[in-house]
């Protein structure tokens, strides 16, 4: 039996331990919004919404502190930070695909054995959103995906040719799913880490691509 | 005679908005950001055949209820917010050029049902290029080298070269024949300020059209903005309309 | 004997009542510069300079009263005015570049019969200064040529073909010199007014291109 | 750690400036615009072949003496205005990418002198395409088509295009290895605000560099600066440097 799927929170604070000092960061919707609450207390981030807010605070959880005129990409009520700034829509997107983003955590629907990336797309709907995921995946410095590692009927997310279609090809640089951390690499998508009581064997069994073990595979690191 | 680009009624500032006009309409997709009555103007105008640019078609008024009810504990809605899908769901939209059409999970929007029945055209483009597009319809650009979409869906029909070793989209410019935009003060220049995020399309589809006109919560005397924190130069804005005192509902002329 | 020739203030004056209420005006350095002393008083102007302020005030002429940071593009101190906005570089020239200015007012070294315009060299120089004087000139709903109607050593200015590197082609719509008013039509250049006192042979034979006479020829309105 | 990108002294903001760098310097030509200690820690650095961007390749010390005098009645001059032209006079300068290289008048700018004598190479420009080729650099856009120019000495080598029946240029990105600014106040994130129209090129050049360098009059705290306010974010600015409180000779260690 292979040990547990990790939650949504633990998954973000995996991604999030990715952020170094002083890095400009870009959450996706879903899943990579809850990167922002595990920025490690040692580390400055600067955080950067496709709407045109930079360096904001904590997503507001009470509707008497929300400002409708506040509110990050995925319509979230922001608190407001010393040190932000309010650009407009174009300058935000210089920002991204001038490459001043330095780390992107998306969402994806499935990750190819080369990095590409699906995700703007849903199952069975005939009409797809782009919004600004494919601006920061082709431009941030580096890009995570932030997902679970197989669909709900089980099927392998990532692939070795995306079924869905693309966003960017090649962007992905990190894959961290519930149960691994895998590297995009030039040999091949290395297994970096997997969730406490899994094996080798189990992680790629749910994985299409052949996965290499990282010289150096561990267990993921929790806190 | 002094310039005045205020004018008394949102009917009159959209009274030349003609069947087949392209509009670009601001916001993103926050209920705080889209010029709501300038879209309920054109609702009641009745016109037909448009095509509205901007981040999202819109949710419509039976979403926003749903909505409204659904995000209660996060954020309140105001009572008054009329988006693009207002338009959508009278029938008046043809076309989109939209980077957010369709909602995420499984309920359908006004323009995705649209799309889905056959009834409206849908060009796909993500925010950066969105924006740039219209950019560079503001500022006499016929086309730009972008990276972003190659080898995508929005690479379709067009031309890919390569600069230094590495592919670019050529995307061209997009202007629009009227601009509706969303701020919070105005002078009677056309000078506009925004409130915070509220400002993000708002202010890139300024001046991206023949012509742009600005919803505002208030007009200030010339002065009263500061000079140096004008977002929107009146040369780009050729009317400004003042929002209702009181919110009204969006079929009552106004 | 032909007329006087206009002074300098004359010919801004008769420039700047090509203003209509509302405009966008923009002016280049030298004589240009004069017309902002000479708008109706009956209309309002939105002057506008390519370093980026908009809506300024008159010249300030009192080094007491000016502030190195409110200058014009011809690095002259200007006053502040209510409804003053200013941008950078790259936004002053959207506006300019976007068709959004409505009447511009450059010197000239040489304009041809087709209104081709010259006038980012200096004779004798090897280097030349095109700053923002050829957007100007693309860009512009309307160019105005303001510019002595003959060298210093008499030759006409007003040409059949362009001597002196070309600026921007086809680009003038109204020459006023120090003698006479000249529309650039797609029939040729049209004498519409001259100074108190010429002819229109007088100024002809001061003209290289032939000039058709305006059925509406009449002297310069001055004042 | 707190972000803090303030750092203790010119030599240290420019220590990496290497010889054949790229400087996109900022100003228009006014007194009070130029990232004037930033220049002169160049200088004294001693660097050579280096490419100026910019509007004027400056007027440099004896020019600026000689104008100080002749403007005194209109404009006082800062005693510590310290501009590209000093670069220039000392022979660091191999090629100028400018829009405004040539003094008006019958005076020679050191720029003008360095190409009279074959010394530097001048790519002339105007201030609109340098401005959009520098801003093209900032939000990775490798072209873009503009009319202006076409037929003329800016045009010659590159592309022509027609769209829509009207010839346009292909301009390309202009990217430095260093932008160096002056603004008014800077927070440690490296946000920036300027003074009235010293914001000019200075704005529109941070970011287009691999480094951005600021050459501040005051360093304020986080929050000082209204969120609206902001012209430039700190993303854009990699080093901020505070001038000195009284003006010193260029050539004395800051």
């Amino acid at each position: 039996m292979p040990g547990e799927r990790l939650d949504e929170q633990t998954m973000a604070l995996r991604a999030a331990k990715e952020f170094q000092d002083g890095m400009v960061v870009n959450l996706g919707v879903g899943i990579p919004t809850l990167c922002g609450n595990f920025v490690p207390p040692d580390k400055e981030v600067i955080f950067h919404s496709e709407n045109g807010i930079i360096g904001f605070g904590p997503i507001v959880t009470d509707p008497e502190e929300a400002d409708e005129n506040l509110i990050n990409a995925g319509v979230q009520p922001v608190q407001p930070k010393p040190g932000m700034v309010i650009v407009d829509h174009a300058e935000s997107f210089i920002i991204i695909r001038g490459g001043h983003v330095d780390v992107t955590v998306l969402g994806a629907l499935e990750v190819s054995r080369r990095g590409d990336l699906a995700n703007y797309t849903l199952p069975g709907k005939e009409v797809g959103s782009l919004g600004g995921g494919q601006d920061l995946a082709f431009c941030a410095k580096r890009t995570i995906a932030l997902m679970t590692h197989t669909t709900r009927d089980g099927r392998p997310k990532i692939v070795n040719e995306l079924s869905s279609p693309i966003t960017a090809p090649a962007c992905v640089d990190l894959v961290v799913t519930n149960i691994a951390v895998i590297e995009v690499t030039r040999r091949g998508l290395v297994l970096a880490e997997m969730a406490p009581g899994w094996t080798f064997e189990e992680v790629q069994g749910l994985t299409e691509p052949e996965l290499i073990p990282s010289a150096d595979l561990k267990e993921i690191e929790l806190l | 005679m002094a310039v005045n680009k205020i004018v008394g009624s949102f009917n009159e500032a959209v009274a030349d908005v003609f069947g087949g006009a392209v509009l670009l309409i601001g916001g993103f997709g926050g209920p705080g950001e889209c010029p709501s009555y300038l879209i309920a103007a054109v609702a009641r105008k009745g016109v037909n055949n448009l095509t509205i640019v901007g981040n999202s078609g819109g949710w419509g008024p039976d979403l926003i209820e749903m909505l409204r009810a659904r995000m209660a504990s996060v954020l309140r809605f105001p009572p008054d917010w009329y988006d693009p899908g207002l338009l959508v769901d009278r029938g008046q939209v043809s076309k989109g050029i939209l980077s957010f059409p369709a909602a995420p999970g499984h309920i359908h929007t006004p323009f995705e049902k649209a799309v889905m029945a056959g009834k409206a055209e849908l060009e796909l483009i993500g925010q950066g290029s969105l924006a740039e597009r219209m950019r560079a319809a503001k500022g006499g650009i016929a086309a730009f080298y972008t990276p972003v979409g190659v080898g995508t869906v929005v690479a379709e029909g067009k031309e890919v070269r390569e600069f230094e070793g590495r592919s670019y989209l050529l995307e061209r410019a997009l202007k629009g024949d009227f601009s509706l935009v969303r701020a919070h003060k105005a002078d009677r220049y056309g000078n506009l300020v925004y409130r915070g995020s509220s400002r993000t399309m708002n202010a890139t589809m300024a001046g991206a059209s023949s012509v742009t006109i600005a919803e505002v919560d208030e007009v200030v005397e010339p002065g009263a903005l500061d000079p140096e924190c004008v977002v929107t130069p009146g040369i780009y804005v050729q009317r400004v309309v003042v929002r209702p005192r009181d919110p009204r509902p969006w079929d009552e002329p106004t």
